[in-house]
């Protein structure tokens, strides 16, 4: 039963000191600021996940558009030279090609190494040619039409235009961005629903103090200010927390994937997870579009809240 | 100023707390209200401070009808008036110099322009020395002191107090009273609600005395 | 001002209802459920990306160790029969190989359709042949000495155990795994702080109750009964909330994927992510175990706060 | 029963509120504690109900030093003093019957065992009808009169009552007077804080009082 001795929030005005009207005690304590800033964590997770799928899916979608191959099989009674010429000649008529280059029999031997073994007995084998073909993203070829004409004119010719694996990295990339715009709804409903409860319970634990401001002539507008200052507060502290988490996170993974060794399905998965590129300068700026959604998220709804409880009492 | 026909109040559906109540405050009166424990004084004071409305009957203060004042315009009807509530409702995390200036604050006005003037009356009810000290640490008749200044500090046109002098001695409470007259003196309509037969005895004023949920107006 | 009627929970006694001592209110209240709700999913996902990988890791460990593959490239001035036999002939003397299996020629062959094209034209290449091996995982060969055995006795035989592909995925999967423990440790930390923070505004809150009990003669253990109590609830309350937003996430995952198109790049994530094995009854068994470790941490959080703070009022 | 020698109290680093103060209080006494607002009754209360320690001096209730009573044996102690505070404190989230009751509730006794013991109170002090009500839709007498139940229901060897009549009229607050009169005779130590003269000139009993932080024993 010791006298409690409040030490509220102070201001200095002029020389004496001022205590903000409504404490800054109640629900919306250091509880609601930390998981507010969970919430804001995995908003920074999700917005990141998703800068960095697209950039990916971006990067290599316009790497696989801006190039496709075209194998030439050794087939019977025919030179692989003379085939060679043709589809050049071919590719050359078609409109949107920009370059090609005939790859090396070592080359395609290279390819094929892990199946066969060494380079040694491939170089022996009729194996076949590829020449890789650069095409204009923006005005791509006809590849129905090429697929075509290649297959008839060249012989043992055939298109390889990367669509399948093309329709799954977009498929994976897609089921990556669905997830993160899950996350961040989610979590936007979550920090919505969050801040109502604490809005209520902020109004309810400081009742008798909104009553006593009302009966001293206090406007509505008043008090929905000094809640939602307080709300204000609370969002941008939590957002920023948050982000400052989520940077972190992020630079950790660039640290840890730095130091990783190559490696088949890891780099897969890498690549997908954290992009060619490195997570970059802008990506960071963008991401403190978190803090501010928060802080938004938090004040309107605060501002909502009050509004709507303080009509409901006389 | 406060005139009131055949009001009624029941809260939810339990009985009716005020009956057929029917009397007038002109403007500049002091009127002292009595009555047994649970008569009701408390709950006609909250009529009179809009936070409550009559279930029947005719209402009116400064001109409006109580049941139908709209929520807009009652932060200004309120700032008329001034309220001593039986049990303070002082605002723990703000100090005695702050809760006596609060009718103020919400005015928006400077600091600057009234910091002297609620120094002054805080000294004036003996806790100068108690103007940093925050609710919990005074004493009862402190805390009623400190709610007094409140209601006082705005020089409101109509002043209700809810046995402001439960808590004090004698002395203190005569030197209280002389607080009420002087701010009737100047034109506050008072009503002051009490037990206190010394209080009553030491200032002769109409009596608005409740008794089974009916008023009766003696003096 | 209207007069509040606070109605709280109630326990029926003999015909009295009784009211608890300490009310449900103060900052305890649906915030703090609702932080620890979504901390308790986190720690859901966690888990259950623990047991998927764990899962798939040992079943994937196991299939490669019980299975490593004998190639023969056709080398020159040997017959092709021949070194299989010497090479079944080694395999069957090893102890640990419990059976052979030699591929087809079009076995192989299909299995470098994708490079060369159809099958048709792969039938007149001299292609290696492939043994595929199983090997007894309790009790393994000694696979360099094997490795050496094959290359000297069978002419153009090598062995393939698979290491390198078996690291990689022992790698990945590390790595999902040292995440799902970091967020599991994260989220639990993030509990424990949460309960603290919200015993002590509880106690704030119920400051004067907690005053007015202790007058009255309640002993300490009596009042931290009642403040474990209501933590007890909250914890159990989250964590069940927690696991079926879990349990839910889970089935939609697999439902999600179970409907999906076969693919390289998405099944190989998907394998990693929901394993092989769809995630079981026996794993979903497991996830009951957030509920019982969010309740336990909350109770005695709270007990500890409790009993600390109590000790330290007159 | 209660012995009090050169006993010293200051809150904080603030001045002494109570100097030298020597008083002893008898078995089956009973006392009125007075003295102006602000002059340390409810602190000198608050030093016998075991809520607060003596900046020095030595006060022992019951036999035992206050200053060196152990935390374990708090709760036996205060078990045997019922306390009306003058702020009433009482519980917002229980009814008036469960507030009376709680002093009972916390010994763990059975509900079964003092229910009609509890209603026969709450009727005496005229709260039957409001014995399911909740303590903020009491009025302020019916709340002192709730905390004077719950002050009393478990029959404490001493009974320490802080302005118990502050909001009552005086026909009830001589029923109440009775009451811890009653209470007295059956062997309770009683003591009495009030500022209400006309309760003071209801029964002769010699007074403990305080002014300018020292007490003085007359009658
Ligand atoms: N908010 C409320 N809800 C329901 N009943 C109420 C409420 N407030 C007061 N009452 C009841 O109305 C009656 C009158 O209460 P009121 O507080 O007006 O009495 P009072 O004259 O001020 O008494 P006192 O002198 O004890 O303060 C009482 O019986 C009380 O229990
Ligand atoms: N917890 C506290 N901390 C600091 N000062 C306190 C505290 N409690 C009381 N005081 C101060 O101690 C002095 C005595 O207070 P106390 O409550 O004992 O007076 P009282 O005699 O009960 O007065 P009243 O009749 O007004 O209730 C007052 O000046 C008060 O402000
Ligand atoms: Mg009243
Ligand atoms: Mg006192």
């Amino acid at each position: 039963m010791q006298a409690r001795a409040p030490k509220p929030a102070k201001s200095r005005y002029k020389g004496r000191i001022f205590s903000q009207i409504l404490p800054d005690t109640g629900l919306s304590g250091r509880a609601l600021t930390a998981s507010m800033s969970i919430m804001c964590y995995l908003a920074c997770l999700a917005l990141g996940t998703l800068i960095i799928v697209s950039k990916s899916v971006n990067l290599w979608s316009s790497n696989i558009a801006s190039e496709v191959t075209v194998q030439i099989r050794p087939a019977n009674g025919s030179e692989m030279q003379a085939a060679i010429d043709k589809a050049l000649e071919v590719l050359k008529a078609t409109p949107g090609v920009t370059a090609t280059t005939v790859l090396d029999k070592s080359d395609a031997a290279e390819l094929l190494e892990p199946w066969l073994g060494s380079a040694k007995v491939l170089e022996e084998l009729p194996i076949p040619r590829l020449i890789s073909v650069e095409i204009d993203p923006d005005n791509p070829p006809d590849y129905d039409q090429l697929a075509n004409s290649i297959s008839v004119e060249v012989p043992g010719g055939s298109l390889d235009t990367h669509r399948q694996w093309q329709a799954q990295i977009t498929r994976t990339a897609g089921t990556f961005t669905l997830s993160s715009y899950g996350i961040l709804l989610l979590v936007s409903i979550a920090a919505v629903a969050l801040v109502i409860f604490a809005t209520r319970a902020a109004m309810e634990a400081n009742r008798d103090t909104i009553q006593v401001l009302h009966l001293a002539g206090a406007e509505n507008s008043f008090i929905a200010f000094q809640v939602q200052r307080h709300f204000l507060k609370m969002g941008a502290r939590a957002g920023i927390i948050g982000m400052i988490g989520g940077l972190a996170s992020f630079a950790a993974l660039g640290f840890a994937t730095k130091s990783d060794q190559a490696g088949d399905l890891a780099q897969v998965g890498r690549q997908l997870l954290y992009g060619p590129l490195a997570f970059s300068p802008e990506n960071y700026a963008l991401l403190t579009i978190v803090p501010l959604v928060a802080t938004l998220i938090s004040v309107t709804t605060a501002r909502l809240a009050v509004v709507s409880m303080l009509r409901r009492v006389l | 100023m406060v005139r009131f026909e055949n009001v009624g109040l029941r809260y939810g559906l339990g009985p009716e707390v005020l009956r057929d109540v029917n009397f007038h405050l002109k403007k500049g009166s002091f009127h002292f209200l009595t009555g047994p424990s649970g008569a009701g004084k408390t709950s006609l004071l909250r009529l009179m401070f809009l936070s409550l409305k009559p279930s029947r009957g005719n209402a009116r203060i400064f001109g409006a009808d109580i049941a139908a004042i709209s929520p807009s315009k009652l932060p200004k009807m309120r700032r008329k008036i001034g309220v001593v509530f039986q049990d303070f409702r002082l605002l723990d995390h703000l100090t005695t110099f702050e809760n006596v200036a609060l009718p103020l604050r919400v005015q928006k006005q400077r600091p600057a322009s009234y910091r002297d003037d609620v120094m002054e009356l805080i000294e004036w009810v003996g806790l100068g020395a108690r103007a940093d000290s925050y609710p919990p640490v005074l004493s009862g008749g402190e805390k009623q002191r400190a709610a007094i200044a409140r209601a006082v500090i705005s020089k409101p046109d109509m002043l209700l107090a809810d046995e402001p002098t439960g808590n004090v001695d004698s002395a203190l409470g005569e030197r209280l009273l002389r607080l009420f007259i002087e701010l009737n003196k100047v034109g506050t309509t008072v009503v002051l609600a009490t037990h206190d037969l010394e209080l009553l005895n030491q200032y002769s004023a109409p009596r608005l005395q409740l008794k089974g949920g009916e008023l009766n107006v003696t003096g």
